[in-house]
């Protein structure tokens, strides 16, 4: 219980912080995030720039707060549609098991088999880069592991008596689903979704790193993160600023994953 | 200063990454690995780079992209220009002790000659403007090479570093099936080991029957001075620096342009900066509803800074041009080096009567190759400040040079490798877009021109008739020059007879060590 | 035994066709052209053309589909285009290189995360197991690559312990080699140990909470064997289970990690590839990827039975 | 002088005393019980006094003494040289209590090990013949195999050999067959008590069921809410138990209701030699044989009549009343509802089957969804047949739960409701929509003797009242006793005895229901 309310304080802070970033970053930041200045690149922080300047001499503090935008935005709507397909295939599965589960099973065996990034990098490929395209090619990379979630507490609630009961009421199938058996996936996916937001963050930057992120100039950690590589050793502060961002942001998201794990673990629920 | 340290330390890093270091080893940085050791076949610039240690062709070019003899001791061209007759010069001999006879050269452009070879330059050699019909040997020590009508391009074709030089192997170098096995050329190196992934080494080839003179381009006295030369492969640029600064490698023949100023600084290193003939430039598509109205092109092209442009991504070491011909080009003239003012209120105005009304206009680029990159950002915040709106669609490089072969795209930074002969340098983006969705030039007047330059022999008519085309280059836009990046070659102070050239890959003959 | 093993590999066929065909034509779908790569901007449409057909890339995809599957039948994964390389060897040799990275690295992390995570759940809510676990959550909050970078500034660059850049096989020099690998595995082995000592630490949790090690402790076993003998083998089960999915995914997806520490290992030369469109090499690496998955999930499930007698393999 | 001495004991959860000023003390070789329902602390008590109270529980005061040594002054070590030797505890789940990782051969022979000084051979000989009393064949070979390989009774007697295995002075036993059925529960507890007379050990009983103490205790202290509310030798204890609480539980033990004459009418529903088969499971490529459950069985059951259908676990009793309700399909054979062929129907054609007939179950936690407010719980059946407006459905339901003296209680969840007014909604949820038949799987099972008297009450009373037929599923005979017309006994999937009940009860034809009979226990005055 200590634990529970400490990830709760200081996941929600960190959390808490990020986002406030991100909302002050939609009203106003120092400089224009993506103004170039080719007369002062890599300049050290200082009065004028809190964090320096980049290789463009883009004022880098700017920079970090339409990152907050863009990568929280990016990572919720891949979430989404990860949650919106792997739900959707896991209750089917798990419901109505027999062949639709067989197949639906070898389909998400083999993107399993796929290195998540690998999947995304091909789509991406395919769907050009773009937001719209890394929500899309990431949500399908990450569908998978949410079915397989699904599927399983799906398999684990119908053998729960209730299901049982309510065929016994003459429940078609459908309604039992629906109203019996979709509200318990809810526990484990919505742990689940916080987990899958601080992955898909690291993916995009990772993404990036690979030279197929979300396309500059907009600022992501990720894109700053990839292209400060060169610079590692001229202006570590444009590695180390956007890179601790993430951390911060992902420790705060799996705090609270634990926080909501305890909140809705069924032992204390009954 | 914490910097120095940290260099030092990457020093001691590559100490471990390559134990050889004698007197007689001469270690040269290479960012990739080649692709083959068969010349002008599968290759790329670094492949180009190795092969003309190891092989030499009858002809080859000088540092100002002027073609010289090379196997050959002279080239007479018969009055009708058809005729091309190569005496070869005495003494030369292939790496396995053979002597070089006539009939080598003609087995080895026999085998160019063959479609399925894929030589790079067949095609050069079998289009309407250049036809090679016959190589015969009169005798032992002359060839003789027919072409069906004249060409200015020719010659400039078998020195081509990318067509290999057209160079000459023993036929020892194919297998008995007739494929490819390893280069036994006349060249002053012969190959050593080639680690995959690691390094490429070639050793002196004793019996080098050097030219006399100095050194130039691919041609004069090339004899070799040190007994192997390694060439490293460092892909990371910022441990290529490091390792060079450790006394890893003796050559950095490609500094970043960034790390200029700070390795200039540096006691003990020189840096030996030379023009090179690539082309960094903007492409407009000129098919394209906004664009097909020249005024917005000119709008453009008025909107940038080109000067400033410039120097920010080359960090002032290159020079502004709006002439594809290479200021390093012998055909580079007065009139082509101007460049005109940037003038925001004029673009304004164009950009109004064409139409303009906001628009986002959309710039391909990649962060493949820095300098597009750049170039691409530059563009996008100066066309801002003429209150031309723009967005970078950055892709990845297969993508974006897809894009640019089916002229799919509206705005594009682009970068054109070296080409060593004028005509060639227009050549790359006029055509008919009908045929070559490439090409960004689509304009039968000019097409005309430029067929002339290279029926043309006579250098003087071809400056004028390229001025001409420079003109209308610069009223019709279709693509906006900006300037030929720098090759910068780092050294340190035991490295001697060192020389960066037009061409970015290194040449190891004339290079001495003394410690 | 050796049966069951069978039937797992030809379970696993649907699986791989599945792979390889969908690999196949999604590269095929993405724009881009080996040959255009290869001639560059000097490319004529004859030169590419002719380049297409040298690469056997002019047949209609289901001719080539079907050829690459009968070379694969075969044993042969075919030639690289770009390289020429033989791929099977190619992929072989740069695996070798991530294995023995990927490898180190989680047999580190476990053997440190395991115990650890283990302690943490018999010392339920004690400072131990709160930092453990803070600590547990820090590793694995820290973007890989990220951690990568700055060790690789601190380690490589500042106190210059370890090279930056460049690899050696152990069977060139092996101090050297360690030398290389040393931060990458480090790296690695760090975000594991994060994973790994939360797992560790919930089965051992649910596992203390049943009646046998009650049981075990009213026969006055003592704690140090309550734990090893009756404690770990249950717990490690689900962890193990867990280590078997990072090792099927590192052993594919550690090409960031590659990256950053410039080694040539499976993950960079399948990026490479696929920014080169080297498609044998694509196809090779992926259907390799995929059976290296097979092979670590029959390995655990092989070795489940020793942790857990009540799942029987065959 | 008694062996173990326990004053003022007091055991807590955080702040909350779970066992308030506890003394009991147990002489050599007596047995002394633990009464008490769920929540008495009586589990705690045992825990506390081998030392292994679980996380979150304390030993807050009080002194425990084992042949006058004070254990809670000793040093682990020496406490855990006593565990053993000294005491030894038998749990109450054969399915958890022993090591799923280690052969038990290995798990008994660890005790030996620690506390004697026997080699290796002698630990063995020792273990194969522990086993060999405890009844288990063929023991050399089975000290190789693992848990799992065993039955829960199985378990249980190998759990009791390992204990046993090192004569603890005391035995704690807690609730030691509550997890095994009827007929297991019997020979498990008789092996007990033999081998603690062999070897003189005391027993420290924990148990709910009076029936267990008037067989097996010597003395027993009755426990309430943390407090021992009255103490005493059993019989006579439970013969004139002095305490309210004590007399509420002596009251809650099953008494035979008058037998009723059903008016003769058609069945209601028939099943004509019903075989009920589960699937083997299957893969991509081989599909395992089905399991036979239940094996050709007619049974049909008539209007308002209240059938018991007893047996063994496994005996495929369950099944059985799955398949009468059409919620496991049927393998072969048929079942006649009405006298009409309900057994292939499905969807719409089978929705007034399904109207009529409804299902109790045995777990008031898993059959009740946690998500839903009791109310609405209850409202669910009427969703159909459709029609009736949500207001009225409420309403309804409201009036069920009043019914069921659930009266208010509409807003809770599930969760908030103690085990017996959970099963009270059960029954609420399968009475309001006037079922014609009803089948109640174990349905007082789970629940204390006390609370599942008044569960028994409310069906009783219900059926008396809408003259449901009912299926009764039980293994308990005390449950046959008080509401059964007619006892259907069940083995292997088959029938073996059906009759009247009194007549199954009092003069059972076959030898399992004998054995049956035998096993449940009664108080014995």
């Amino acid at each position: 219980m200590k634990r529970l309310r400490l990830n709760l304080v200081i996941g929600g802070t960190l959390m808490g912080a990020v986002l406030a970033l991100a909302v002050l970053a939609l009203a106003w930041t120092p400089y224009d995030p993506v103004r170039t200045n080719l007369r002062r690149r890599l300049r050290p922080p200082s009065a004028e720039y809190w964090l320096g300047t980049d290789e463009f001499g883009r004022d880098v503090a700017s920079r970090l707060m339409a990152g907050a935008v863009t990568s929280l935005g990016v990572a919720a709507a891949t979430v989404l549609v990860a949650l919106a397909i792997g739900i959707a295939i896991g209750l089917a599965s798990g419901f109505l098991r027999g062949w639709v589960d067989r197949v639906l099973g070898a389909v998400n065996d083999t993107l399993l088999a796929f290195p998540g990034i690998l999947l995304a990098l091909g789509l991406l490929a395919v769907i050009g880069p773009s937001r719209s395209g890394i929500v899309l090619a990431l949500g399908l990379a990450y569908a998978p592991t949410v079915a397989r979630v699904v599927r399983g507490s799906v398999l684990s609630i119908r053998e729960r008596e209730f299901v049982e009961a309510s065929r016994a009421l003459g429940n078609s199938e459908g309604y039992t689903l629906l109203r019996h058996v979709l509200p318990h996936t809810a526990a484990p996916v919505i742990v689940l979704a916080t987990s899958l937001f601080g992955w898909v963050i690291l993916s995009e930057s990772a993404l990036s790193f690979l030279g197929l992120g979300v396309p500059p100039p907009a600022a992501t950690w990720g894109n700053m993160l990839a292209s400060a590589r060169p610079f590692m050793a001229e202006a570590p502060l444009l590695s180390i600023a956007p890179g601790a961002l993430i951390a911060m942001c992902l420790l705060g998201v799996n705090l609270l994953g634990d926080a909501l794990r305890d909140l809705l673990d069924p032992r204390d629920g009954a | 200063m914490k910097f120095r340290t940290a260099l030092a330390a990457l020093a001691t890093a590559c100490a471990l990454a390559s134990p050889v270091a004698a007197q007689d080893l001469l270690r040269i940085r290479l960012n990739a690995d080649i692709r083959s050791t068969d010349p002008g076949v599968n290759r790329d610039g670094n492949t180009d780079g190795i092969h003309w240690h190891i092989v030499e062709g009858l002809v080859a070019l000088r540092d100002d992209a002027t073609v010289a003899p090379m196997l050959a001791e002279r080239v007479d061209v018969s009055p009708d220009g058809l005729t091309y007759t190569f005496p070869l010069r005495a003494g030369i001999r292939f790496h396995n002790g053979q002597p070089l006879t006539a009939g080598d050269v003609a087995f080895a452009m026999q085998r160019y000659m063959r479609r399925e070879v894929n030589w790079r330059c067949r095609a050069d050699l079998d289009s309407a403007v250049t036809r090679l019909v016959a190589v015969e040997t009169p005798d032992d020590r002359t060839v003789a090479m027919r072409l069906e009508k004249p060409s200015a391009l020719f010659l400039t074709i078998l020195a081509r570093p990318d067509c290999g030089q057209a160079g000459i192997w023993h036929r020892d170098s194919l297998n008995a099936d007739g494929s490819w096995r390893a280069p036994i050329g006349t060249g002053p190196f012969r190959l050593g080991e080639w680690r995959r992934g690691q390094f490429v080494e070639l050793t002196r080839f004793a019996d080098y029957a050097a030219l006399p003179g100095e050194p130039t381009g691919l041609v004069g006295n090339k004899a070799p001075l040190v007994e192997r030369v390694r060439f490293t492969i460092i892909p990371d640029e910022a441990a290529a620096r490091a390792a060079l600064l450790a006394g890893n490698i003796d050559i950095l023949p490609d500094a970043r342009s960034r790390d200029l100023p700070e390795l200039r600084a540096r006691p003990g290193f020189t840096v030996h900066s030379s023009p090179s003939m690539d082309l960094q430039a903007v492409l407009m598509q000129t098919r394209d509803p906004l664009l097909q109205d020249v005024r917005m092109r000119r709008a453009i092209a008025l909107a940038l800074d080109v000067p400033e442009l410039v120097r920010a991504v080359s960090e002032g070491g290159s020079r502004p041009s709006r002439s594809p011909i290479p200021p390093a080009s012998g055909f580079n003239t007065p009139a082509m080096l101007d460049v005109p003012a940037r003038d925001l209120a004029q673009a304004r105005r164009l950009a109004q009567e064409a139409g303009y009304r906001g628009q986002k206009l959309r710039i391909i680029t990649t962060r493949r190759w820095e300098a597009f990159y750049e170039i691409a950002v530059v563009v996008q915040d100066m066309l801002k400040e003429a209150g031309i709106e723009s967005e970078l669609e950055v892709l990845e490089w297969a993508t974006q040079l897809d894009r640019y072969s089916r002229g799919d795209y509206q705005m594009m930074a682009f970068g054109f490798s070296a080409r060593l002969d004028p005509s060639l340098s227009y050549e790359m983006f006029t055509g008919p877009k009908a045929t070559q969705p490439r090409k960004a030039w689509d304009n039968p007047a000019v097409q005309a021109l430029l067929d002339q330059t290279m029926a043309e022999t006579d250098a003087n008519r071809r400056r004028a008739t390229f001025e001409a085309m420079h003109a209308r280059l610069l009223e019709e836009v279709p693509i906006i020059a900006l300037y030929s990046s720098t090759t910068n070659g780092v050294t340190p102070r035991h490295v001697q007879g060192y020389r960066s050239w037009a061409v970015d890959a290194p040449r190891a003959w004339g290079v001495r060590i003394s410690r | 035994m050796a049966l069951y093993v069978l039937k797992r590999l030809l379970a696993a066929i649907p699986t791989l066709l599945l792979v390889a065909a969908s690999v196949f034509f999604l590269m095929r779908l993405i724009p881009g052209d080996p040959a255009l790569l290869i001639l560059g901007d000097a490319a004529t449409p004859e030169s590419v053309a002719d380049l297409r057909a040298a690469m056997g890339l002019d047949r209609s995809l289901p001719v080539q589909f079907g050829l690459w599957l009968s070379q694969v039948a075969a044993g042969d994964l075919g030639l690289s285009i770009t390289s020429g390389e033989a791929v099977g060897p190619l992929i072989l040799d740069r695996f070798g290189v991530t294995a023995a990275i990927v490898l180190a690295a989680v047999a580190i992390a476990a053997l440190v995360a395991v115990p650890a995570g283990m302690l943490a759940a018999w010392r339920q809510g004690s400072w131990g197991d709160i930092a453990a676990v803070s600590l547990a959550t820090l590793l694995l909050s820290i973007p890989s690559f990220w951690l990568g970078l700055i060790l690789l500034l601190v380690f490589g660059l500042k106190l210059g312990w370890v090279p930056v850049v460049g690899y050696v096989t152990f069977a060139e020099d092996a101090w050297a080699a360690l030398g290389y690998i040393a931060l990458p595995v480090a790296t690695l082995a760090l975000v594991e140990i994060g994973v790994l000592i939360r797992m560790a630490r919930a089965s051992t949790i649910e596992v203390l909470r049943l009646d046998y090690i009650a049981h075990a402790r009213a026969k006055g076993v003592p704690e140090h064997r309550v734990l090893l003998r009756h404690a770990f083998p249950n717990a490690f089960a689900p962890t193990l289970t867990l280590l078997g999915l990072v090792l099927g995914n590192l052993l594919g997806g550690i090409a960031v990690i590659e990256t950053v520490f410039t080694l040539p290992g499976l993950g960079r030369l399948l990026v490479e590839a696929i920014f080169a469109r080297d498609y044998p090499v694509i196809q090779g690496v992926m259907l390799f990827i995929a059976l290296v998955y097979v092979g670590v999930n029959l390995v655990v499930d092989l070795l489940y039975p020793v942790f857990d007698p009540r799942v029987a393999a065959s | 002088m008694s062996l173990l001495e326990v004053a003022g004991l007091r055991i807590a959860a955080g702040a909350r005393d779970i066992v308030r000023d506890l003394s009991f003390s147990v002489a050599e070789g007596e047995t002394l019980a633990l009464v008490g329902e769920s929540g008495s602390g009586k589990s705690a008590t045992a825990r506390a006094v081998i030392g292994l109270l679980p996380p979150g529980l304390r030993h807050a005061g009080g002194r425990i003494a084992l042949a006058g040594q004070d254990l809670s002054a000793l040093p682990p070590a020496t406490l855990r040289a006593l565990r053993g030797p000294g005491m030894g505890m038998v749990f109450q789940e054969p399915m958890t209590s022993l090591n799923p990782a280690q052969r038990i051969g290995a798990q008994m022979a660890e005790g030996l090990a620690l506390h004697t000084t026997l080699d290796a051979a002698a630990r063995k000989r020792a273990c194969i013949a522990m086993l060999e009393r405890v009844g288990i064949t063929d023991p050399e070979r089975r000290l190789l195999a693992y848990p799992h390989e065993f039955s829960g009774g199985m378990r249980q007697r190998i759990m009791l050999a390992s204990v046993m295995l090192l004569r603890p002075r005391l035995l704690i036993a807690d609730e030691p067959t509550t997890a095994l059925d009827t007929l297991t529960q019997a020979e498990v507890l008789a092996l007990m008590k033999e081998l603690a007379r062999e070897q003189g050990s005391s027993i420290l009983l924990i148990t709910h069921d009076l029936g267990l103490v008037s067989r097996h205790a010597d003395r027993a202290l009755v426990m309430q809410s943390g407090q021992a509310v009255e103490e005493g030798p059993a019989a006579p204890l439970l013969a004139a138990p002095r305490h309210a609480y004590t007399r509420a539980l002596v009251a809650a033990l099953p008494r035979r209701g008058p037998a009723r004459v059903i008016p003769p009418a058609p069945p209601l529903i028939e099943a004509r030699s019903l075989s009920v088969a589960y699937p083997g499971r299957g893969g991509w490529f081989r599909r395992a044989a089905p399991m036979p459950a239940v094996q050709s069985v007619s049974l049909s059951i008539h209007p308002g009549e209240v059938v018991a259908l007893v047996g063994g676990s496994g005996s495929g009793k369950t099944t059985l009343g799955r398949a009468m309700l059409r919620l496991l399909p049927a393998s072969g054979g048929s079942l006649l509802f009405g006298g009409q062929d309900v057994t292939a129907r499905s969807g719409p054609a089978l929705l007034d089957f399904r109207l009529a007939c409804q299902i109790v179950f045995q777990d008031p936690y898993s059959s009740l969804d946690p998500r839903m407010r009791v109310r609405d719980i209850v409202a669910e059946p009427l969703r159909l047949p459709a029609g009736m407006a949500p207001a009225d459905r409420l309403a309804r339901a409201e009036a069920m739960l009043a019914e069921v003296g659930l009266a208010g209680l509409g807003d809770r969840f599930p969760h908030a409701l103690s085990g017996g007014q959970r099963q009270r909604v059960a029954i609420a949820r399968a009475l309001v929509r006037n079922p014609a038949f009803v089948v109640a799987d174990e349905a007082v099972s789970a629940l204390d003797a006390t609370v599942r008297q008044q569960v028994i009450a409310l069906l009783r009373d219900q059926q008396r009242k809408r003259g449901f037929a009912c299926l009764f599923v039980t293994h308990d005979l005390g449950v046959v006793e008080e509401i059964a017309d007619r006892v259907v006994v069940m083995q292997h999937g088959r029938i073996v005895e059906e009759g009247p009940r009194d007549q199954v009860l009092d003069a059972p034809a076959h030898d399992y229901t004998r054995a049956l009979l035998a096993a449940s226990v009664r108080l014995q005055g």
